[in-house]
C-alpha cells in the first residue's frame, strides 16, 4: 500500500490557512517570492514561512517581513510582545472584586457605541510607526469610547481583547486540512458544502468506516470537499469512482487538496449518472491503431488521437470499475431525492458495508429510512443528528456560547446486507415463519 | 485485522459480528465445531463458512435468522454492553476530525476502558500510524489487551500499557522507539494529573492536539487550569450533542373528513328517529292490555324494523387495526427520537502545542 | 370578575398528588375518613394530612398515622431522622480524596449486581419493625451486595440513597397543578397528552396570552389537561368553546380538576365541528312549552322536557358563541391535519389575537407554516421548539442527565390579521406596489 | 392596562405595536396629532383611530403597508432591542409554568432590567396578584418605572423599587401590606447575596418556588451553595434550549429525471456531431484553393446546418429562476433553525421552601 504522510510544516507548492487577528481566514499558496496580502494586517513575504511548522503564529513587520512569535492569536495574554496591554488588563482585574461583577451599570452599547471611522483608522495608520498601530487603535478607541468607564471590568477586558484582535498585525499558519477546507467554505458561502458541520462531517467518515486501501463509490455535491476528506483519510491508497450528475465532475474545492495531482488521478475515477446505470450502452467504443498507422499521422490528429485514447480509457475503467461493484461503501452528499437514489444505488454495495447519506435537512432522510424499512437489502437505517455546542472557555465564567451558527445538517446510514431469497424462505416455513420476520423486523 | 482492511467472505477463525437486532449485536469467532444459540434459534458457525459477509441467515430450524456482518469499529461499539464509559460514535468520531487524526497519526490514549474508541482509533491511525493507551485497572486491562491481540491490534498499530499515567507518566518500555504523540485523548478522572507529564511523550516538531472528556464541569474548570499551567493554547472546551431519530408515518386526518363523519353520525341518528317513528305510526303506541307475549314481539319487530344501516362513514379507520402506510389512507411522514435519549455523555476539552519552532529552523 | 384563589393547604374533595421517595407519583383525592395505600410504603388516613400545606412531607408511622417531616424527600440527608444513614454516608465522603474519585475500580454492575428478591424484602418486613424497614433493608443490601466495595465512594453514596429512597416509608403531597397533571399522564402514558413536555405546555399558555377573563377557541384531544392548565391561568373569569371531533367531548382528565363541577360547567362550553363550522344548520329548534303545559305533564315527562331544555341551550349557546366568533386566541392541540385545520377556522379569531397549535411531530408544523405563508390573514407565522435540559445539581458533580426523555413536540404560532382588501390595493398602484409587497413578505 | 385585559379597536390614547417586520415592532402611542414615519411609508395616527386591532393598513402614498397590533406581552419583548438581559419567552414561561405562577400570585423579581419578562409576570399574576419588580440600575428603574406608568400597570398589579437588593434586602415602605411573595426570580450577577434577605418577604403559609437566572456555570454553585444554607430544597438546575424553525421547500431532483437529461445533453450531441458528419458529406472538406469569401460563406452554412434543436430536457429547471413551490416540479417541505440561533441565554436554578407547619396546625 502507498502511503503519503500528512506534511507537519510550511512548504512549497502546498495551500495552507493564514488565520488572522480578525478571526478571519484566507487560503493562500506558498510559491517562492510570493507577496501575501493580508489587507489591513498587512503584507509578507511566503518565503519568509517555509520550513516553519503549522500552527505557528507570526508578526508582520515592515518590508513584507515576519517574526515568528509564541502562543497563538486568541491567547494573547500568554504573548510576551503586548506588556502595556496586558499591564492595561492586569490593572482592570484587580479592580474586578468577585461581587461586584455585575452588569448594573453596563448600558447598552449597540448602536451607541461611538466607533473609529475608517478615516480615523487611516490617520492613525500613518501617524504610528508600523506594527504599533494596534495598541495605537487601541488607546485611541478606550479614550473616545463614550460608554467604556461604565462598562464592567469584565466587559472592558472583553472590549479591549476585541479591538486588540481586530488591529494587531499577526497571523497563524495552519495545515489546509479537510475540517480547515470544510470551514473556509462554510463562513464564504455554506450552500457550497450543504450546510455541513465539521461533527457532520466527522461522524459521516466515521460511519463510513473510510480508512487505507478501501474502494469508496461517492456522489460528492460539495465540489470536492468530500472527496479531499475522503483522500486526506486515506492517505494514498485505495480508489474512488465518484459518480455526478453533469458531463464532468465539479471538483473545484479540490485544487486546494494538498495532495499531488498525479495522487488525484490515480485514486479519483469519475463517471456520470447514465454511464454508472447503463454502463454497457456507454462504454467507448476503441479499438488501438497500429503503431505504423500511428506514425504515418500529422502531429495533431496524432495529439488528438491520444486525448481521445485516454478519456475512452478513462471512461472505460471508471464503468469497469462500476459494473464490478462490491464497494466497501456508499457515501452520498447529494441534493438529489435520497429515497430513490439510494435504493438505485444499493446493488453496487458490498454486504455488510455501510451507506452514509448526507442530507442538509431532515425531511429526506426521515422519507430516506421510511424507505428504507421495506426494504431487505438494508439492515439497521438508522437517522442521525450531531452537534458541536461551543463554550466560552474562560476560567469562572464557563457557559455555551450565547449563539453559534444553526444548521449542520443530518446522516442517514445503513448496512447493506444480502436477504434470504423469497424461494429459501418460503420452504416448508409459510406462515410461521413470515410471522415471526414481521416481529423480528420490529427490532432491527 | 479484523477492524483494519475488508473481507468478503466468511473464512474459519473470522471474527463475525452476528447482528440479531439494534441493541442484540453478537461477536462469535468462526470455529465450524461450534454453534451459536440465540432467541431466533441455533446458527451452525459450519453453514457461516463460504458465505458472504452481510449475509441472512436461517436457523437451522429455519423459524428465525440473523445477519453476519463483518466487524467495523462503530458495529463493534454498538455490540458492547451499555456503560457510561463507552466513547460513543458520535464523540468519538468529532475528536478524531477535530485533532485531526488520520492514517500514520501516531495517537495517546487514557484510560483504555472499553477499548471502543481504541478500535475506531486503530482503523483510523492504520499500520502506519500508531495507538499507546493505556489502562490502570488491571482486569480491564488484561481484557482490553485480549481483544486487541484477537482482534490482531496488538502490536501494530496498538501498543497497550498497565500503568497509572497520573503518577507515572507515559514512558513506556514495551514499544521499540520514542512515543512522539501527535494527538492525546484523556479519559480519566482526573485529568489535570496527567496532562504534566505528557511534554515527555508528545512530538516537538509539529502542533499537538489534545482531548480530555470529562462529565462533570468541575472537572472541565481544573483541566484548563492544568492546560493553561502547562503551555497548552487554543483553549476550548465544547459538547457533543447528538440525536438519533426514529421515522415513522401519521395518517393525515383532514378536518372536512372529520366534519363529514359528524354528519354521517347526525344522518345514522336521524334515520333512527325516523324509522321509530314510522314504526309507531304504523304499529301504534303499545297498548297496556297486551299480553307479555305480545310485548315481547313487538320489541323483537320495534328492533328489527327500526336498524340503522350498519355502514359508517370512517375516514380515519376508527375500531380497525391499521399499519402505518395503508394505502387507503393519507399519511405524513413524521420523525421522533428516541425515548429516552443520551442526553449527555462529557465535557470536551480540546487544546493545542505548538511546535518548538527551534527544531524547524 | 370572579377570582378563585388557588389553594395552597389540603383540603377535603380536593385531587392531590403523592409523590413517592421510588420517584413514582400517585393522584389520591381527600374523601373524609379515606384510607390511601400506596403499596410498600404503607398506607394512611387522609384526614391526616388535611390543613397541611402543600408540599410537605410525611413518615408513615403504624396504624395508618403519620408525621410530618422536614424538607424535601430527595435531600434525606438534610433529614434529622436519618442519623445513622447519615454516619454511613459521610463516613464515605472522609474516605474520599479528590484525585482518587475514579471509576477504575468500577466493575460493570448492570445484570451481575445481586438484588435482593422480592421474598427476602418480604421477610426482611415482617422481622423489622414497621418505621425502620427502609434502614433494615439498606443494611442487608450493603452486605449482600458483592461489589459494593469495588464502587467508587461516590457511587456507594448515590447507591445508599437510591435504596434508601426505594425502601423508606415516606410520602410528599403536593397540589395537583396542570404541570403535575400532565406529569402524571406523561409518566402513566404520554400519547395521551400527545407526548406535550411541562416547557411545551408553558410556552402554548404564554404565546396564546392567556389571562382571566379570556374568551379562548380551543381543540383538546389530551381529554382536558390543557384546558385545565387554561382554566388554572383564568381562575374563574372567562369562557372556553372547546371544539371536538365526536358527538361528546373527551374531558376525562377534568375528573381531577381542582375546580368546583359548577366553575367547569360555567366557563367551559363544548360544541362539535359540524356545529362549529355548519352552525345554522346545527342549531337545535326549540319552543318553550306554556307553565300550563309543563304543569299537566306527567314527572318523567317533565324530567324529559327539561334535559332536553338544558341541552338546546347548551348547544344554541355554544353555536351563538361560536357565531359570534372574535376569541382572545385559537390553540389547538390535535391529531387533526392542521394546515387545513388552521386554515378553517382563523375566521373565528379576533384581530391582533394568537393562533396556537402544538403538535407532537415537527413535520405537520412545518406544513401549516408554509401554506400560512401564503395566507394574508395570518402574520408572522413561526414554528418553536423548546426543550428543557435537567442538570444533575449535586455541588461539585454538576453535569447535564445522562439521559432524558425524548420529545415533548412543538408549537405553531401565528397572529391573525386583516388583510388590506383587494381592492384597496389595486387603486392607481398597480405593480409597483406589487414589487414591495414582495419585498415585505420577506420581512415578516 | 394594555398588556392585560383586550380591546377590539384602536382609540386615542393606545399604547400600539406597529408590525413593519419581525425584527421591527414599533410603539407607537396613539395621538391624532401624530405620524408614523417608516421606511414603508407615513402612517397618520389620526387614520388609525377606530381600526380594528390586527388590521393591515397602507401608507398615505399607497406604496407600502404595516400591521397595527394590540400589545401583548410576548410581542413587547420582541419589539425591544436585542441586549443579553433580556428573559426570552421560552425561558419566561417555563419558569412561570415551573413555578406555578398564575392569577393572584405574588411574586418578587429582581433586577427588573427591561423589564420584558415583568410585562409577561404582571399579565399572568393580573390585577388580582402583585409583581415586587426590584432595580440598582438608576436609569434603567427610571425607565421601566415610566413604561409601568405608560402601560397602566404601576400600583396595580406592579410594584418597583430601586433598590439594591443584595445588600438592603426586599423589604419596601411604598407597598401598603405585607409582600408574603408565593415566587421568586433572581436574575442577579450575584443571586446567593439577596438569598439571605428573602425569608423576610416569603409567604410562610405556603410552598414558595425560587427561580436563578444565570449565565456562568460558576455562579450556579454558588447559588447550589446558598440555596442550601437557607434551607431550600428539591434544587435542580435546568437550561432552555429553544430554536425557532423556518419551513421552506426543497425540489424533489428525481435520479431518473438527472438520467434522462443525461441522456439528452448526449442525444444533442450525438445529433451534432451526425449533421456536422452529413454537413460534410454533402459539401465536402474545404478546399484549400476556395477564397476567403467562400470559406465566411461556407462556415456560415456549416453553423446553420449543423445547430441542434434547441429545446432541451430540462427537469430541475437549471439557469431559469424557480418560486419555492412552483407546481412544475415536486417539493418537499423542509425545516431549517435560524441561520444563527440562540445557544444559550441564562442556568436557570429552581428551589422550593416548605411552607412553616407551625402556622397550619
Amino acid at each position: 500500500m502507498t502511503f503519503i504522510k500528512r506534511q507537519t510544516t510550511v512548504q512549497y507548492h502546498q495551500f495552507c490557512l493564514i488565520r488572522l487577528p480578525s478571526e478571519g481566514i484566507k487560503i493562500v499558496e506558498i510559491r517562492p517570492q510570493g507577496i501575501v496580502k493580508l489587507g489591513k494586517f498587512g503584507t509578507f513575504a511566503v518565503d519568509q514561512i517555509v520550513g516553519f511548522p503549522y500552527g505557528q503564529s507570526f508578526e508582520i513587520l515592515d518590508d513584507n517581513n515576519v517574526r515568528p512569535i509564541q502562543g497563538s492569536l486568541v491567547e494573547l495574554e500568554d504573548d510576551e510582545q503586548d506588556d502595556s496591554l496586558k499591564e492595561k488588563i492586569q490593572y482592570l482585574r484587580q479592580l474586578d472584586v468577585e461581587s461586584s461583577e455585575t452588569n448594573r451599570d453596563l448600558v447598552d452599547i449597540g448602536n451607541a457605541t461611538q466607533e473609529l471611522t475608517q478615516e480615523e483608522i487611516e490617520t492613525l495608520k500613518k501617524t504610528s510607526n508600523g506594527a504599533n498601530i494596534g495598541e495605537a487603535i487601541i488607546d485611541k478607541l478606550i479614550k473616545s469610547h463614550v460608554n467604556f468607564s461604565q462598562k464592567t471590568k469584565h466587559s472592558q477586558e472583553k472590549y479591549l481583547r476585541r479591538k486588540q484582535q481586530k488591529f494587531l498585525r499577526r497571523f497563524t499558519v495552519d495545515l489546509l486540512g479537510p475540517s480547515q477546507l470544510l470551514q473556509y467554505f462554510l463562513e464564504k458561502d455554506p450552500t457550497k458544502v450543504l450546510d455541513m458541520s465539521e461533527e457532520s462531517m466527522g461522524l459521516l467518515l466515521s460511519l463510513a468506516n473510510v480508512q487505507p486501501g478501501g474502494r469508496y463509490l461517492v456522489i460528492d455535491e460539495t465540489g470536492g470537499v468530500i472527496v479531499n476528506a475522503l483522500l486526506d483519510r486515506m492517505r494514498g491508497s485505495g480508489e474512488l469512482l465518484v459518480v455526478h450528475e453533469n458531463e464532468h465532475p465539479n471538483h473545484s474545492a479540490l485544487k486546494y487538496s494538498n495532495f499531488e495531482p498525479s495522487v488525484i488521478d490515480r485514486m479519483v475515477k469519475t463517471i456520470n449518472l447514465l454511464q454508472f446505470f447503463e454502463p454497457e450502452d456507454e462504454r467507448v467504443q476503441w479499438n488501438d491503431l497500429s503503431q505504423q498507422e500511428i506514425e504515418e499521422m500529422k502531429s495533431s490528429k496524432k495529439a488528438h488521437y491520444y486525448r481521445r485514447r485516454d478519456n475512452a480509457i478513462q471512461i472505460n475503467d471508471a464503468i469497469d470499475n462500476a459494473v464490478k461493484g462490491d464497494f466497501d461503501a456508499l457515501i452520498i452528499v447529494s441534493t438529489l431525492y435520497t429515497p430513490t437514489l439510494v435504493k438505485k444505488m444499493i446493488a453496487k454495495v458490498g454486504g455488510s458495508r455501510p451507506i452514509v447519506v448526507y442530507s442538509q435537512y431532515k425531511e429526506p432522510l426521515v422519507e430516506t429510512q421510511v424507505e428504507s424499512m421495506q426494504n431487505l437489502e438494508l439492515l439497521a437505517p438508522t437517522l442521525h443528528e450531531t452537534r458541536c455546542r461551543p463554550y466560552q472557555t474562560i476560567i469562572g465564567r464557563l457557559h455555551p456560547l450565547m449563539t453559534m451558527k444553526g444548521g449542520g445538517g443530518y446522516l442517514f446510514h445503513a448496512i447493506r446486507v444480502f436477504p434470504l431469497q423469497e424461494g429459501v424462505q418460503a420452504v416448508g416455513r409459510g406462515i410461521k415463519k413470515r410471522k415471526i420476520d414481521d416481529q423480528q423486523s420490529v427490532d432491527s | 485485522m479484523s477492524f483494519i482492511g475488508y473481507k468478503d467472505t466468511i473464512g474459519e477463525g473470522d471474527l463475525v459480528l452476528a447482528f440479531l437486532g439494534r441493541d442484540a449485536i453478537k461477536p462469535i469467532v468462526i470455529n465450524k465445531e461450534e454453534t451459536l444459540n440465540t432467541r431466533f434459534g441455533s446458527f451452525p458457525h459450519a453453514q457461516m463458512i463460504g458465505l458472504k459477509y452481510g449475509t441472512q441467515m436461517a436457523s437451522i430450524k429455519g423459524y428465525g435468522f440473523i445477519h453476519l456482518l463483518q466487524p467495523s469499529a462503530e458495529l463493534w461499539t454498538l455490540s458492547l454492553p451499555h456503560r457510561t464509559q463507552i466513547v460513543y460514535t458520535p464523540d468519538s468520531s468529532y475528536i478524531t476530525q477535530r485533532l485531526g487524526i488520520t492514517a500514520g497519526s501516531r495517537v495517546i490514549e487514557a484510560g483504555t476502558g472499553s477499548a471502543s474508541f481504541s478500535h475506531a482509533l486503530a482503523r483510523t491511525v492504520s499500520a502506519e500510524g500508531h495507538l499507546f493507551t493505556y489502562e490502570f485497572h488491571e482486569p480491564r486491562f488484561l481484557e482490553a489487551k485480549k481483544e486487541f491481540e484477537e482482534h490482531g491490534l496488538l502490536g501494530t498499530p496498538v501498543t497497550i500499557n498497565h500503568r497509572d499515567v497520573c503518577k507515572d507518566g507515559f514512558e513506556i518500555s514495551n514499544y521499540d522507539g520514542d512515543v512522539k504523540a501527535t494527538s492525546v485523548f484523556l479519559d480519566l478522572p482526573a485529568p489535570w494529573e496527567a496532562i504534566a507529564h505528557l511534554s515527555q511523550v508528545i512530538s516537538q516538531d509539529e502542533k499537538v492536539g489534545i482531548c480530555c472528556f470529562s462529565p462533570c464541569i468541575e472537572q472541565v474548570s481544573k483541566t484548563l487550569d492544568a492546560l493553561k499551567e502547562y503551555g497548552w493554547t487554543s483553549v476550548q472546551m465544547v459538547e457533543i450533542q447528538a440525536r438519533r431519530w426514529e421515522a415513522r408515518q401519521q395518517m393525515v386526518r383532514q378536518v372536512d373528513d372529520a366534519v363529514l363523519r359528524l354528519k354521517d353520525v347526525k344522518r345514522r341518528k336521524l334515520e333512527g328517529i325516523e324509522r321509530k317513528r314510522r314504526f309507531y305510526a304504523e304499529h301504534g303506541q303499545p297498548r297496556d292490555e297486551d299480553s307479555e307475549q305480545e310485548v315481547e314481539k313487538r320489541k323483537e319487530l320495534e328492533k328489527e324494523e327500526t336498524k340503522v344501516d350498519r355502514t359508517e362513514f370512517n375516514p380515519f379507520g376508527r375500531g380497525l387495526r391499521i399499519k402505518d402506510g395503508d394505502e387507503a389512507f393519507n399519511w405524513i411522514k413524521v420523525s421522533k427520537t428516541e425515548a429516552e435519549v443520551k442526553s449527555h455523555t462529557s465535557y470536551l476539552t480540546f487544546a493545542f502545542k505548538q511546535a518548538t519552532p527551534s527544531s524547524t529552523t
